[in-house]
């Protein structure tokens, strides 16, 4: 079990702001395949992953980073603070 | 040393009184402080969302580099989430070093990183629509200088 | 648009307040603020002097060029001259345009600028005499970026 | 007649900061040398003109600099503002 957060754009095309999954994906790239085969949401927000930042448990990553200890994963387009 | 996220407003001055007041023998003190910019299309809203769990580690991360980077003998981060109108206030960044030439690089460099690496998304809203600000690839290429 | 050169201190956070009430419209300000540092040999003042009829019309100089250059919608200057303690305030700049870059350049360049061709010259007294503060080469060097 | 001002150690030299000069002389340079054959203390302020900047009528400029029409002349040390 997994929390899966979305931000954003990604947060709208996806539909909801916060999820819990049940997985067995070991990095952010098999999680994102698994809900791509979900739902037709999950398509739209993950079409071009060159778009988009993950963190996962709070702290920036990349795309094959291992996922089998954490808690929180977490999808955004890059930055725009300040 | 404070980081410091809220949805509240808040005056730019009277945080840099709070801040002069605890840098006791530094020389030199910089603040940057960030505000709405109304669009041609007219902004009847600027909504900044954040990553709450996440938002105060990576300012916290920034600052920590920034002192050490630089010596700083004092810093601070404010930055606001929500709904926000044309003018308002967005964040401030203030550093305290013994030279100008340290407090105004960690100044730019909190700066550069706080646009990249934290967490907040801005929406515009206008009567034509609401629309994601884009991330600016000078904005990405900034941090290079760092 | 404004050059303070005044003998009495002041409370940056104030002048900060007055001066973002001033300038609707930018979307970033950037602040300086210099402080007295303390010497090795305990400082028990430094005494400011200036050249009072070059002075207003040097610092004029230096914010209309930072003015013009980076297209700024506000700016302030404040000096002080007389003799002051450690802590204590020395002088302020603050800018104020519609993005970050401009605004801290802005205000490095009147820091240089005001550093080495404002008339004003400081000299330290501790227990151990009276001296002159010697101009840097740095700060000459530093025009150069300009 | 010409006002001559003297700021920081050069003031400190001469021993005063500000005089009325009755010259004849048409650049800096000229100044200086008729200053330094009226005194000692003008010797000494003026002993390195390379560690001296010169103001003609409050603008900064160099010791060829005219002075014929000038109003004020001042002399001091590199600056030490900010």
């Amino acid at each position: 079990m997994i929390d899966v957060l979305y931000f954003a754009w990604v947060r709208e095309k996806v539909g909801l702001p916060k999820e819990t999954v049940d997985t067995t994906a070991t990095t952010v790239s098999e999680l994102i395949a698994e809900l791509v085969e979900r739902d037709a949401r999950y398509g739209a927000a993950f079409a071009d992953q060159s778009a988009l930042l993950v963190a996962v448990d709070q702290e920036l990553t990349d795309f094959d980073a291992p996922i089998n200890n954490a808690r929180e994963v977490a999808f955004f387009p890059p930055m725009t603070g300040g | 040393m404070s980081v410091i996220v809220q949805g509240e407003s808040f005056d730019p001055g009277a945080a840099l009184t709070d801040f002069s007041n605890r840098i006791q023998g530094a020389g030199a003190m910089v603040s940057f402080t960030g505000f709405v910019r109304d669009v041609p299309a007219g902004l009847l809203a600027l909504e900044i969302e954040h990553y709450a769990a996440m938002t105060k580690r990576a300012l916290d991360d920034i600052e920590q580099q920034a002192i050490s980077r630089w010596h700083l003998s004092g810093s601070l981060i404010i930055h606001r989430f929500g709904s926000l109108k044309p003018d308002d206030i967005i964040m401030m960044v203030a550093t305290a070093a013994e030279h100008r030439k340290a407090a105004f690089e960690a100044a730019e460099f909190m700066m550069d990183y706080l646009k990249s690496r934290a967490p907040f998304w801005k929406k515009e809203s206008t009567r034509q629509g609401d629309e994601w600000v884009v991330a600016k690839t000078a904005d990405e290429e900034a941090l290079k200088r760092w």
